[in-house]
């Protein structure tokens, strides 16, 4: 209740504001998330991440007050993104924009910025070409190749030659087809089969039968978090696959920490690489999570978006301190450009040429923690990856 | 061989879990004329108190299944007073406008009191464990799945050609102010059709759980596969719910293992085959 | 041959039912023929088999000397083979004027044109206005049709009709339904139907039969047991026993 | 003509009242032609559609892969785009009309998701689920830019509306618009009257696709970008809600239903971004409770002047 009011009083504000401007130092940050929709977890999961920020750091910058404006977007639709992004700029008189859940989305908003003059901090959107749109970009996420390349080593390491690839049918999915096969090949690795499975794929025992027939030693799967993740490592278990020994490797999109209750005993055993796990072993995540938990209003449902919103609002701090206060999209990206600082999921910088975050990457494996709950338990450090998307291109 | 035979069990559970849960929808539009577009709406609250009664206070499945049908069907009968009855009868685009405002609201009142997370429902462990058919292995609650499916069809045929229910039930669907001059309470029976439909919807959620993960999104992720089904099969037939669930289901199950990166292309083309074909569905009742 | 119209053995079974057998019949031009029959004589599939409404199964329909039984209903219209509807069939949100519009702007293959007005369309409003007139209709040409007595939609139908320019002419009941004060003026229309058309009456009201048909045919059990004289059908013993055969099963069966 | 001069003036009035809103009222214009498009086939020939928006994003794509090949005059866009939709709306008919009612609707949503899967599929013209970024779109008339504050694209959209109302206008007036009012209603009458139905709906399917077609490419340049949101079931049961809200069979019924959802979604979304859908689906039922026939309906009945039927079979 205490969100949405505060929600309603930030609207209500920006509209007051709007108009007069004797509050002219307020800066104002516009967030455009899927706070309803299918993806309401995790746009929840940016403004827990904002939230706690806010919380631990304050709500002012050098006596600048900070104002958050949420604008929903539940699925992809770059119309909608672009109409928010303008609007937020034009009538609500924004001077950051953050957030942003999808790529089109993401592209959608790029071509308004240098004419708004405002920097687009990204908290999600995970397609390396987004950085290459627009030099106003920043991004405090991840990309799909930067999280998934580690594995190739990874399963070369553990003995497995051939794996198959089965992966959902968009752009991330193929993203992080082409990365592994990549990384694993060039590791000494063979990808004998490269499955992509239509998004709304509700029964997964067809793909574990084509699995099974392939010969592969392991799986390597990407499928987006929320439903579908559900059913492929439910069929995974019940079709025998995993008791046959093979091995299952996936980005940590799918074992995202507020699936694991539903998941169960099933993913047990599972191994991610991710740049974040909410169990991460630090005070700075220690401290995050306490805030966050109390922001999302229960640690169950949170996941690895709100990570990524609580830099991109370290990143956006950063920029009002060195513009202090005035809008100057430019100054304030290039103040950001190489900062590195501690962040829940490890050390971090940005990134001077591509403006994309680096990051540890961890391979993790689902286990089970003292109190009989599930937990990605990191388990191998991947120090400093850049993206491998950008970095090729 | 064996693949065939392992590829037609997972196409015959799958099929069985689209028909408990559609066949409830195809009752509603085909016998009361309402397209339900909430049908799914209605698993989903099924599928939140069964995982409340079976999670949170550590009931037993049986038990949670009882309590989601009887949970849902006393949620849906205010509904069914206050907005249902309103739309009887009206034109098929009203009836979709209304079921999809109530869609949006027990989304979004579902999103604020339950949150945005998948929810489970534990199985018990004799269906949890995968079982040895010979052949292979497969998971138990697939083979209760596939027995619910068998003994729900048998039940509702059983009901609706040979109870007296089923007679005043028919007689009213075939002409409402006849059946009322004959001394059937139309309005009794609709409602008792009703709740029998909604009841249908919660036991599919509940059953089909495993396939279609409890969620806010829910009732309007799955929207389209029900519509589909339920005309495919020829809205208010049972034969034709079965057909249509079995073959589709096979379809999708097949076309995934063969091409999956196709395999909507398939389920699609089928469809407008199958329609192209058979306009009124498999066992569709003339207009 | 000079027949206008002609139907050779037309049969039609539905399943193992024939409703309609070996139907054959003639008419000149100018012909006011009465088909007649008890109910479910097959009266209304006759004419649906005739308009190309439904497929017979064996049997021809032969219109001016072209076989147009492979026709569909669409064609044979425009061959000047038109019906009306026992249940008239209007369109409750038009009015009668545009009904007749619409009819005259299709057979002279303007009714698909989008980018002509359809209101106060001047080429067709001369010969609306007649129709309608001639129908008794121009008071309530404005009128949306829902809102008219039920004896002038019957009139309508007929209007509708009339706007095609008909060769031969099927009234399925046109005085079904019609408060008996009416009937008189569906009479005065159909009297002044244009000579030179064929026109094939399926009616009832035996009053309205004798005063019109020159020619009667009378079907049961989907058959023809009778083909004469208005005058000769009181008289024939096919005939009473095929309406009176009715009663008697009737009673026997109560 | 008193109705285009009022939404000349509305939409004017839109351009001076929320002059910071003009992204967001493009897209309400885009969204409108789609909403008109599916009137034309549903409100008027009685063809309920639950996948117009393949029309729609046949458009959207063919507008976007010919500016990011160079093709960027917005006026040929909005050409490509309408073409692009009329030959999908060709065979979207062709398809759709070989049933009726609910398999008819089945059809629809069929083919949309084939269109969404193809694609999907074709990333390569179509950027796939990561959307067709980079549309360069020129200067209209080369001189006015589309910019951050969207008041070209808006005057354009809302010129490009006017033209397509005036048209539809037209249309739905002329003796075909007439003769499919009349097959909604009865086409077994219709072709006792000597005309021929599927040609004459079909014909319908190629105009509705131009118009939608022409949304998208209106939404294409507008937005810079096309997602595979405009070829979604979403997109097109949403287009069907908001013309049933709005009323079916009048112009006047497709543009207030558009407006009104569109306005309401995004004033609650904006006050409470998390929980504004059970809002949307209060609004929803109160309008069926309160007004069967839809907004235009509503008002009908209010002036004591609709006898029209209410709502529209299917």
């Amino acid at each position: 209740m205490k969100v949405s009011r505060k929600v309603l009083g930030a609207a209500i504000g920006a509209l007051l504001a709007g108009t007069v401007s004797a509050y002219a130092d307020t800066i104002k940050v516009g967030i455009i998330g899927p706070f309803s929709g299918p993806f309401a977890l995790q746009g929840k999961n940016f403004q827990a991440g904002v939230e706690a920020y806010m919380a631990l750091n304050g709500k002012s910058v050098k006596g600048h007050d900070i104002e958050v404006i949420y604008r929903d977007l539940p699925a992809a639709n770059p119309a909608q993104s672009r109409a928010l992004a303008q609007e937020l700029v034009v009538k609500d008189k924004v001077q950051y924009l953050g957030g942003v859940y999808f790529t089109p989305d993401a592209m959608a908003i790029t071509p308004l910025l240098k004419q708004a003059n405002v920097p687009l901090v990204i908290f999600n959107a995970a397609t390396s070409a987004i950085m290459t749109q627009s030099p106003l970009v920043v991004r405090t996420s991840f990309t799909t190749a930067q999280t998934t390349t580690p594995l190739g080593k990874i399963a070369v390491e553990r003995g497995v030659k051939k794996v198959i690839s089965a992966v959902s049918d968009y752009g991330p999915g193929v993203d992080a087809e082409v990365a592994f096969k990549k990384a694993f090949e060039a590791a000494g690795g063979q990808v004998v089969e490269a499955i992509r499975m239509p998004l709304n794929t509700n029964d997964f025992s067809p793909i574990m039968q084509r699995i099974r027939d392939s010969g592969a030693e392991a799986v390597f799967a990407f499928l987006p978090s929320g439903p579908t993740t559900l059913g492929f490592v439910k069929a995974y278990n019940e079709t025998g696959l995993k008791q046959a020994g093979i091995k299952f490797f996936a980005p940590g999109d799918l074992t995202q920490e507020s699936d694991l209750p539903a998941l169960g005993d099933g993913a047990l055993g599972l191994m991610t690489t991710f740049h974040y796990a909410v169990s991460h072993d630090s005070p700075e995540n220690k401290t995050f999570v306490e805030a966050a938990s109390k922001a999302i209003g229960g640690a169950d449902q949170l996941s690895f978006p709100s990570v990524g919103a609580y830099d991109g609002m370290h990143v956006i701090y950063k920029m009002i301190e060195a513009t202090d206060g005035k809008q100057d999209a430019q100054k304030a990206v290039d103040a950001v450009k190489g900062l590195s600082w501690t962040s829940p999921r490890g050390p971090v910088s940005i990134d001077a040429e591509t403006r994309h975050i680096t990051e540890n990457i961890y391979l993790r494996e689902v286990t089970k923690g003292a109190d009989g709950k599930t937990y990605n338990k990191e388990i191998q450090t991947f120090p400093n990856q850049k993206d491998p998307g950008l970095a090729t291109q | 061989m064996q693949t065939i035979l392992s590829i037609a069990i997972d196409a015959f559970a799958y099929g069985m879990a689209l028909f408990i849960i559609c066949i409830g929808l195809s009752l509603t539009m085909g016998l009361m004329r309402v397209v339900n577009l909430a049908h799914g709406a209605f698993a989903m609250i099924a599928g939140y108190i069964a995982s409340y009664a079976a999670r949170d206070l550590g009931l037993g499945y049986a038990v949670a299944i009882f309590l989601a049908i009887i949970g849902t069907v006393i949620i849906s009968i205010p509904l069914e007073r206050l907005l249902y009855r309103r739309i009887y009868g009206s034109p098929e685009l009203t009836q979709v406008l209304m079921t999809i405002g109530i869609t949006f609201c027990i989304i979004g009142i579902t999103n604020y009191f339950f949150g945005p997370t998948l929810k489970s429902i534990p199985l018990p462990g004799s269906l949890s464990q995968p079982v040895d058919v010979g052949i292979r292995t497969i998971a138990g609650h697939r083979l209760f799945v596939m027995a619910c499916g068998v003994v729900v069809a048998g039940g509702l045929w059983y009901l609706i050609e040979k109870t007296d229910f089923g007679i005043k039930l028919r007689a009213t669907v075939d002409n409402a102010a006849m059946a009322d001059a004959l001394g059937v309470r139309t309005q009794v029976i609709y409602a008792i059709s009703f709740a029998i439909a909604i009841g249908l919807a919660a036991l599919g959620g509940v059953v089909g759980a495993e396939f279609l993960p409890i969620e806010p999104y829910y009732a309007l992720r799955y929207m389209v596969t029900f519509l589909v089904v339920v005309s495919v099969g020829g809205a208010g037939s049972i034969p034709g719910a079965v057909v249509a669930c079995l073959l589709l289901g096979a379809v999708d199950t097949t076309g995934r293992y063969l091409m999956p990166e196709f395999g909507n292309f398939f389920f699609y083309a089928a469809v407008i085959a199958i329609v192209c074909v058979f306009p009124r569905g498999f066992f569709g009742r003339a207009q | 041959m000079s027949d206008l119209f002609r139907v050779e053995g037309l049969t039609k079974n539905f399943g193992g039912l024939a409703v309609s057998r070996n139907i054959s019949l003639s008419m000149p031009a100018g012909e006011r023929l009465a088909l007649i029959g008890p109910n479910g004589a097959g009266k209304t599939t006759f004419v649906n088999l005739v308009t190309g409404q439904i497929r017979p199964s064996a049997g021809r329909v032969v219109l001016n000397g072209e076989d147009v039984t492979r026709f569909g209903a669409v064609p044979r219209v425009r061959k000047g083979l038109v019906r009306t509807f026992q249940v008239t069939r209007l369109f409750s949100q038009m009015t009668p004027e545009e009904h007749v519009t619409l009819t005259v702007l299709q057979r002279e293959g303007k009714a698909t044109r989008i980018l002509s007005r359809f209101t106060g369309n001047s080429e067709v409003s001369g010969e609306v206005e007649s129709i309608l007139s001639t129908l008794g209709l121009l008071d309530v040409a404005r009128r949306r049709v829902g809102e008219i007595a039920y004896g002038q939609q019957r009139l309508l139908e007929i209007g509708i009709a009339l706007a095609l320019q008909p060769k031969v002419l099927l009234l399925d009941e046109p005085a079904a339904g019609v408060p008996s004060s009416d009937t008189p003026r569906i009479e005065q229309a159909l009297e002044r139907l244009p000579p030179s058309l064929a026109v094939l009456m399926i009616e009832h009201d035996m009053d309205l039969v004798f005063r019109f048909a020159k020619r009667v045919v009378v079907l049961a059990a989907g058959e023809i047991i009778f083909e004469g004289m208005p005058s000769d059908v009181a008289a024939n013993e096919k005939v009473r026993e095929a309406y009176l055969g009715n009663y008697a099963h009737a009673r026997s069966v109560a | 003509m008193a109705g285009v001069i009022l939404i000349i003036a509305a939409g004017l009035a839109g351009y001076w009242l929320f002059p910071d809103n003009l992204a967001l009222l493009t897209r309400v214009i885009a969204v409108a032609l789609l909403v008109l498009s599916l009137d034309l086939i549903t409100g008027y020939c009685g063809v309920a559609s639950l996948g117009q928006a393949s029309l729609f994003g046949a458009g959207a794509y063919a507008a976007g892969i010919a500016c990011v090949n160079g093709v960027t005059e917005p006026v040929t866009l909005v050409a490509i785009g309408a073409v692009a939709g009329a030959m999908a709306g060709l065979l979207m008919g062709t398809i759709m009309l070989r049933a009726h009612g609910l398999a008819q609707l089945v059809l629809s949503i069929a083919i949309v998701q084939l269109f969404h899967e193809a694609a999907n599929k074709a990333s390569a013209y179509t950027g796939g689920s990561d959307g067709l970024a980079g549309l360069m779109v020129s200067p209209l008339f080369g001189v006015f830019e589309f910019d951050l504050w969207g008041r070209t694209a808006y005057l354009f959209g809302l010129a490009l509306l006017v033209v397509v109302f005036v048209v539809l206008k037209f249309i739905v007036s002329s003796p075909f618009g007439m003769l499919c009012r009349g097959i909604k209603q009865d086409p077994v009458r219709i072709r006792a009257m000597g005309s021929y139905v599927f040609p004459v709906l079909l014909k319908m399917f190629v105009i509705s696709g131009a118009v939608a077609g022409t949304g998208g490419a209106l939404a294409a340049i507008s937005t810079q970008v096309v997602g595979l949101d405009s070829v979604s079931f979403e997109l097109s049961a949403n287009a069907l809600v908001m013309l049933v809200l709005g009323g079916l069979g009048t112009l006047y019924g497709a543009l207030v239903g558009t407006v009104i959802f569109m306005g309401f979604e995004h004033v609650v979304s904006a006050i409470n971004p998390f929980h504004w859908m059970t809002m949307v689906g209060a609004l929803l039922i109160a309008v069926v409770l309160a007004a069967p026939g839809g907004l235009t309906g509503l008002y009908e009945t209010l002036l004591g002047t609709g006898k029209r039927a209410k709502g529209g079979r299917t």
